[in-house]
C-alpha cells in the first residue's frame, strides 16, 4: 500500500491544473449558476492532454494508464469548478471496454481523442438511481433492436453523439447505443427507436457494475478536488475576513469547526485514492466502491454545509466560490446513487464483509 | 396544563384556516408553495396577499390595536401565523409588517405614524432594509455609512448590503453613523426613512447559487433625506434597531411552513419509485421524515410554550431558541426533499417537456438558498451566544 | 393548549423534590454505580405523598390525577438520580386498570399504597423490545393458567409482590398476573409456573398499548429531570472550572455546545409535558407516545455525551452527578424501545399522520 | 500508487498475524475481547502478555534497535499494531512501551537506560504516569506539584490524578515543578523517574462510571526521589513530556480494535431476534454498522497515507486527525453495540443463571467507560485546536 504520486502522474496533474486554471468560471458579472452545458472547448483540451482515454487499455484503443490517473484528472476538474461529462464519458468507455465486441470496441478510440461524446442513459424519470432498467424497453426487430420509453435525467444528453441507454429486454437489462440521439435537455425520449445491443445481454449486468463503481470513483475525485478548494478556502476567510474588530479565526467555536472539515477532507482523501486504486485492479469491487460513495457523500455534505456557514451570507452568492463548490460537491452525491442508496446496498451485503480490510497481500 | 383549545380559541383556528383556505387568491397560493420556497414570488402576487389579508385586519395583527392591530393572545398570534402557513399563504411582507411598522409605532412622531403606518399595512410602500454593510453583518454596530445634517436635510453616503427584495421596493429604512465621535461605536447611529427613487441611490443585484436576484448592494452617494424622515431621535437609532431585530426574532420559527413542505415531502415520496415500491417505504428515508415529523412537534410545542415569555421586543432569548432550532429543521426538511428527488435534482431550472414531476427541479435551488437561513436574521452563532449568556448565564 | 402548572401540581412537586433531596445518593466514598436494587424507604415515601396512585380514577382506588402530575414527580426523581419503578409500576398499574376485572382492580389500591410492587414483565432474552410475547407461552390448566418461558431483563424483580407477564396465549398475547415470583437478578423463570389471567385476552393487546404509552411518558419525566440537572450542572461548571488562567467559559467553542445541549432540554421539555397531557385524554394515542420517545431519546444522547465531554476526565467517574444523569438517561433510552425503535414504529405510521397537529380543539 | 502489500510486506503480515493469533495465551485474549474494553484485565494476564511479545521481540518495535526495538517500515508498524488488535491481543502497556521507554531511550543517561530500559519492555517494572493535576489537565503546563533538590535528591510535594493503573504501578514518571521563579510555565519543570513504593507516597482509587478502579489519585507528602532518578536535564522536562505526548498520540488511532469490535457487532446483531428476523436485517442498525465500516476504511487509509509523515516525535497534526477521528469511531461502534444489545444492556455487571449472551452486560458500562476516548490522551477539543492552527493556519 502505497500513496505516493509517481513524476508521471505529477506532470498529468499539473497539465489539467494549467488547463483548468484558465477555463475555471469567472465570479464576477451574471455568473451561470446550476448545471452548465458541454464546453467542447474545454473538453478538446482534455483530449488533447490526454485525460479522455487513460483507464482503457492500450489494445482497446485507450491509454492504458489506471483508474488513479484519471481520478487525479477529476480531482483538478472539481477544484477548477470546471462541470464537464468527465465521470460520466468513463463510465460508457468502461462499458464499451468490458461489454462490446471487438468492432463496438473502437469506438474507446473516438472516446479518448474527443471526437465522440458518449453518455449514458441510465436514469428514469421519478425513479430511484438503479442499475437496471425499468420503463425504458428494448424489443428485437430484424437484426437490430428498438427502443422505447423516457430516460431522465441524461446530463448532456443534448451534446452526445452516441448514447449507451440500458433497458429492459425480457428479463434482463441490455445496454444499446443510440447514435446522434435527440434530446429535449436532460431527457430522451424514445418511441420505436433504432438502437444496437452492445456487447451481450447476457453480459450486461456485469459490466454494468464494473462502469458504475468506475465511474464513482471518478466522480468522488471530482468531489474531492471541490472540497480541497473549499477548505483552504474558508480558512482563509476567517484568517481574514474582520468582525467585531477582528479576524473571525478569533472565534474558536468557527476555528473548531473548520478543523473538523479539515478532518472530513483528508479522510475522503484517503477514500479517493484507495478507491481509484482498489478499482483499477477489480472494477467489480462494489464494495470499495460503495464505502468511497458514502465516505465522501457525507464528507462532502459536512464540508460544503460548513463552507457556507462560515462564509455568512457571501457563501451563497453566485459571486463567490464556495457556493458553487458546495454545488458541484451536492450534483455528485446525487449521482450514480446517493449515499443512502449505497449504506442500503452494504446493508444487504454485511454478512459477506466480515472484517474491514484495506491491506491486500 | 390544558391540552386542548378553548371553545374561543378553536373557533379563532377554524375562522383562521377558513379565511386562509377559501379567501386568499389560488394563484398565490400556488406560486408561494411550489418548490417550498416564497423568495421568487411576483411581486403583485405579493401585494395581493397582503392587501387581501389587510382588507380582512390579518395583516399586522402583532402592532398596536389603533393603527391596525389586534388584540389577540399569543396563542392565537401562533394560530394565525401557523394557518396562514400551512394554508400556503405567503407571510405579511416581513420588512413592514415586523420590522418597521412596528418600530413607527412605537417610536415615530404621530406625523410619521399618520403618514407611513396605513400605506405600511397595506403594502401600499413596500419597504426594503438597510442595515448590514459589507464590514458589518454579525457585527451590525460596525456600520460605517454616515448621514450628516445639512439644514432641514440629511446627506447619506456609504453602502448596505444583503437588501432583500430591494429592487421592489418604494422606500427602505436605514441605520446611518450620525455621530462618528459617540464613545461607543452603538451611541452614534440613527435611523431614517428614505424613498428609493432619491438621487444618487443604485442598487446592484447580487445574484444567488439558486440563480435568484432576491438580495442587492445599495450605493448612497450624496443622497437627501428630508430631516422629518427621521425615526424618533437622532442618534437613539440602536435603540430602535434592537426593538426591531426582537420583532424580527419572535414567533420566527416558521412552523407551519415546514410542516406544509414535510407533509409534501411525504407525497413526494411516493412518488419516487423503487425496486420494491416507493422512498415513502424505504426505511432510510421514512426514519428521517419521521424523525423530522418528531422535531417540528417538539419545536411547535416550545413556541406555545414560551412564546408567551417574550417582552417588550427585548431580544429574547426563547426567540433564540426558535430561531436556532427552526432554521437546521427547515433546512433538514429543504435537504430531505432534494434527497428524494433524487437524480431528478440534478436537473434545474426546469426544461419544458419534462417527464420528471414539477417539484423537482426546485430542490436543489432551494436547498442551496436555504442555507441563508441559518445566516441571516441573526446567524445560529449569534444565537447560541445569546443563549449561552441569557439563558444558560455562561460568562464567555 | 397551557403550559402553566398549578399550584396544586406545585406543590406536589415541591413535597417529591423534598423527598428526593434526601434520597439523593451521595457521592463520596464507594459511590453505587450501575441498576441498584428496589429502595423500599423510598417507595414508602412516595407512597406517602400520593404519588403512587396519580393516574389512575378514584373509581379504581387511584388518586384521579393525571398523567402530567406522574410526570411532573418522575421529573424530580430523575432530577435527583433516583432510580426506582416509578414508571413500570404505572405500566403495571394501568394495565391493571385497563384491562383487569373489576376485582383484579382492587389491586390499584395496594399499587398506590405501595403496599404491593406490581412490575411487568414484558421482556425476553435476545429479543428487541416488543409489545407481543414470542417465547414465554400461557396454557390453560384447569380454571387456571400455567406460564412457560423466560423474561429478562425485568428490573426490580426480585422485590416485586407481583409480576404482570406477557405471554403467548394461543395466536395472541395475553397478560398474566404471578404472585411472589422468583427472580434471579433480574431474570424470570417460569416452568408450568401457575398464573392468572389479567381481564381477557381479547383485550389484551390494547391494554399492552395503552400502559405501555403510558409508561414512556412518565420514564421521559425521569429523563427530563436528569437533563434538567445536567445543563445547569454543566454551565456552571463551564463558568467556575479554571484552565490556562481562565474560566473555561472563556472558551467559544464549549459555551456554544452548552447552548445547544440547552436548545435540546428545552425542546424535550415541551415535548414531555405535552405527551403527559395528550396521554393523559387518550392512552391509545401511540403516535405521540413515540414522538415523545424520540424527541427525549435524542436530546438525551445529545446532553448526556456533551454533559461528560464538556465536564472532562470527571465527568466518568462516580464521584460527579454528571455520570450517574448520563447512565440514567442512557437506560431510560433502551427501556420500552429505544430511539430505533420507534422511529421504525413511526415509519410504518406515516401514510396516516399527514400534517404533524398538536393543537386539539 | 501501489494497492497491494510487498511480498516482504505481506510475508511480515503473515508472520505478525500467525503469531498473534497461535502464540499469546488464549485466556490472555479472551479476558481482553470480552466486554469490548481491556481495561479490566488482570494485572497479570497484562504481564504474561507484554512478556509473551517480549520474548518474541515484538513488545517495543518503536524503541531504537539496540534497546529491543525493530528497524520496520512505518506500514510494517500499522500492519504490527493493526494485526495484533485484529487478534484480541492486549496492546503492549502504553505507559511502558509508547511513553517513559522512549523517553528515556532518547534523553537518558546510560545508567538509566541500562536500569531500566530492559525490565520495561519485559514489564518487570510496571511504569504509570503522573502528569495530570487536579487544575493541570488539559493546560498540563500549569502543574503545581513541586521536587526541591536537597543534596543528592528531590523531595516531592502535591497531588497527581488520573493515573491510569497506578494500583498495580512499581514505578512513575512523574513531571514536577523544579523552578517556580522560571519566566514561563513551560520552562521550570522536570522529569523524575520514582518507586511508588517510596514513604509518603499515597494512592487513592477513583471508582469510573463502570464501577471499575482504572484510574487514581496519588499524593506525595516530602517524597525524597534520588537525583540520579532526574531524566536528562533539570528543568528540561517539558521538552520530554511533548516527545512522550508525541508519542502517544501517534498511531493513536485504534484502527484493529476497532474493525474487531465492528465485526462482532455484526455477530452480536445477528443474535438479536425481532418481529421479522435479527437486528442485522434491521435497516437502520444495518446502515449504521455499513456507516461504520466505511468511517473505519476511510481512518486507516488515512493511518496508512499520513503515518509516514510523523517526524521527530513532534506532536504531528496527522495524528490529531487520527486521534480525534479514531476516538469518535471507536465510541460509535461502542455505543452501537450497547444499541444492538437494547434491553439486554440493562442489566449490569452480569448475574449468574442469564439467559441473555455473555457479551450484553458489558455494553453499557463500556459505553459510559469510553466516553473518556475523546478526553484523555488529549481532548478532542486540544486536537481541534491543533489542526486549526498546524494544518489550517488559522490564526485563533
Amino acid at each position: 500500500m502505497d500513496f505516493t504520486i509517481t513524476d508521471e502522474q505529477k506532470a498529468l496533474s499539473d497539465a489539467v491544473r494549467e488547463l483548468v486554471t484558465r477555463a475555471t468560471p469567472e465570479l464576477t458579472g451574471d455568473v451561470p449558476v446550476g448545471p452548465q452545458p458541454h464546453d467542447a472547448k474545454v473538453w478538446q483540451q482534455l483530449a488533447e492532454v490526454g485525460a479522455l482515454g487513460l483507464p482503457y487499455s492500450e489494445e482497446h484503443g485507450g491509454f492504458g494508464a489506471s483508474l488513479v490517473e484519471a481520478v487525479l484528472v477529476a480531482v483538478e476538474l472539481g477544484r477548477g469548478r470546471i462541470q464537464s461529462a468527465y465521470a460520466d464519458s468513463i463510465l460508457a468507455g468502461v462499458l464499451v471496454e468490458e461489454l462490446g465486441t471487438d468492432e463496438q470496441k473502437s469506438l474507446i478510440e473516438a472516446i479518448a481523442s474527443g471526437e465522440s461524446l458518449v453518455i449514458p442513459a441510465i436514469n428514469e424519470p421519478m425513479r430511484e438511481f438503479s442499475h437496471d432498467a425499468h420503463t425504458v424497453t428494448a424489443t428485437q426487430a430484424g437484426d437490430g433492436w428498438t427502443l422505447s420509453g423516457v430516460k431522465e435525467p441524461v446530463r448532456y444528453a443534448a451534446d452526445a453523439t452516441h448514447v449507451l441507454v440500458t433497458a429492459k429486454a425480457g428479463d434482463t437489462t441490455g445496454v444499446f447505443v443510440v447514435e446522434a440521439p435527440q434530446a429535449t435537455g436532460d431527457r430522451l425520449e424514445f418511441a420505436a427507436t433504432p438502437a444496437t445491443l452492445l456487447g451481450t445481454t447476457a453480459d450486461a449486468a456485469a459490466a454494468i457494475d464494473k462502469a458504475i463503481n468506475v465511474a464513482i470513483i471518478v466522480l468522488a475525485g471530482e468531489s474531492l478536488g471541490a472540497m480541497d478548494a473549499a477548505v483552504p478556502m474558508t480558512a482563509e476567510y476567517l484568517n481574514t475576513r474582520q468582525q467585531f474588530g477582528v479576524p473571525l479565526a478569533t472565534f474558536q467555536t468557527l476555528t473548531h469547526r473548520a478543523a473538523d472539515m479539515y478532518v472530513s477532507l483528508e479522510l475522503a482523501r484517503s477514500s479517493v485514492l484507495y478507491g481509484a486504486m482498489a478499482l483499477s485492479e477489480d472494477r467489480s469491487d462494489a464494495t470499495t466502491a460503495s464505502r468511497v460513495k458514502v465516505v465522501v457523500g457525507q464528507s462532502g455534505r459536512h464540508i460544503g454545509q460548513e463552507a457556507i456557514q462560515l462564509h455568512g451570507g457571501i457563501g451563497v452568492t453566485a459571486e463567490y466560490a464556495v457556493g458553487h463548490l458546495t454545488a458541484a460537491i451536492t450534483a455528485a452525491e446525487h449521482t450514480y446513487g446517493d449515499t443512502r442508496h449505497h449504506l442500503t446496498r452494504l446493508s444487504a451485503g454485511l454478512r459477506d464483509t466480515g472484517v474491514v480490510e484495506v491491506l491486500h497481500a | 396544563m390544558q391540552l386542548r383549545l378553548s371553545a374561543e380559541d378553536a373557533a379563532f383556528q377554524q375562522r383562521m384556516r377558513e379565511f386562509f383556505t377559501t379567501q386568499v387568491p389560488k394563484e398565490v397560493i400556488e406560486a408561494n408553495t411550489s418548490g417550498g420556497k416564497g423568495s421568487d414570488l411576483a411581486p403583485e402576487l405579493v401585494r395581493l396577499s397582503m392587501k387581501t389579508l389587510n382588507a380582512a385586519g390579518l395583516a399586522v395583527p402583532n402592532w398596536p390595536v389603533e393603527w391596525g392591530g389586534q388584540d389577540w393572545t399569543t396563542l392565537q398570534k401562533h394560530i394565525w401565523a401557523s394557518e396562514m402557513e400551512l394554508a400556503g399563504v405567503p407571510s405579511p411582507l416581513a420588512f413592514n409588517a415586523k420590522m418597521i411598522g412596528p418600530v413607527i409605532a412605537a417610536f415615530g412622531s404621530q406625523e410619521l405614524k399618520e403618514r407611513f403606518l396605513a400605506p405600511t399595512a397595506n403594502l401600499d410602500i413596500w419597504w426594503c432594509q438597510g442595515f448590514s454593510e459589507p464590514n458589518a453583518g454579525s457585527d451590525l454596530a460596525g456600520l460605517k455609512t454616515t448621514a450628516v445634517r445639512d439644514g432641514d436635510n440629511y446627506v447619506i453616503n456609504g453602502q448596505k448590503t444583503w437588501t432583500t427584495l430591494g429592487q421592489f421596493a418604494d422606500w427602505m429604512f436605514i441605520l446611518v453613523r450620525t455621530d462618528p465621535n459617540a464613545p461607543k461605536k452603538q451611541m452614534g447611529i440613527s435611523m431614517l426613512l428614505l424613498d428609493m427613487k432619491t438621487p444618487g441611490v443604485t442598487v446592484r443585484p447580487i445574484k444567488l447559487m439558486d440563480g435568484q436576484h432576491e438580495v442587492n448592494e445599495v450605493f448612497f452617494d450624496n443622497v437627501v433625506v428630508p430631516a422629518n424622515q427621521l425615526v424618533g431621535e437622532e442618534n437613539k437609532g440602536w435603540t430602535y434597531a434592537k426593538f426591531l431585530l426582537g420583532n424580527e426574532r419572535a414567533g420566527v420559527a416558521p412552523v407551519g411552513a415546514i410542516k406544509l413542505h414535510l407533509s409534501r415531502a411525504k407525497d413526494y415520496a411516493a412518488q419516487v419509485q423503487t425496486e420494491t415500491g416507493t422512498l415513502l417505504d424505504d426505511p432510510l428515508i421514512a426514519a428521517r421524515i419521521a424523525e423530522l415529523e418528531a422535531a417540528v412537534m417538539a419545536l411547535e410545542l416550545t413556541v406555545l410554550r414560551v412564546a408567551g415569555t417574550s417582552k417588550d421586543g427585548k431580544p429574547d432569548p426563547a426567540s433564540s431558541i426558535l430561531k436556532l432550532r427552526g432554521s437546521e429543521i427547515q433546512q433538514d426538511v429543504i435537504e430531505l426533499v432534494m434527497d428524494i428527488a433524487g437524480p431528478a435534482s440534478l436537473t434545474w431550472p426546469a426544461v419544458e417537456g419534462t417527464s420528471q414531476a414539477d417539484w423537482t427541479a426546485g430542490t436543489t435551488p432551494t436547498y442551496l438558498n436555504f442555507r441563508k437561513a441559518t445566516i441571516y436574521g441573526g446567524s445560529s452563532e449569534v444565537q447560541r451566544s445569546i443563549i449561552a449568556s441569557a439563558n444558560l448565564g455562561l460568562k464567555g
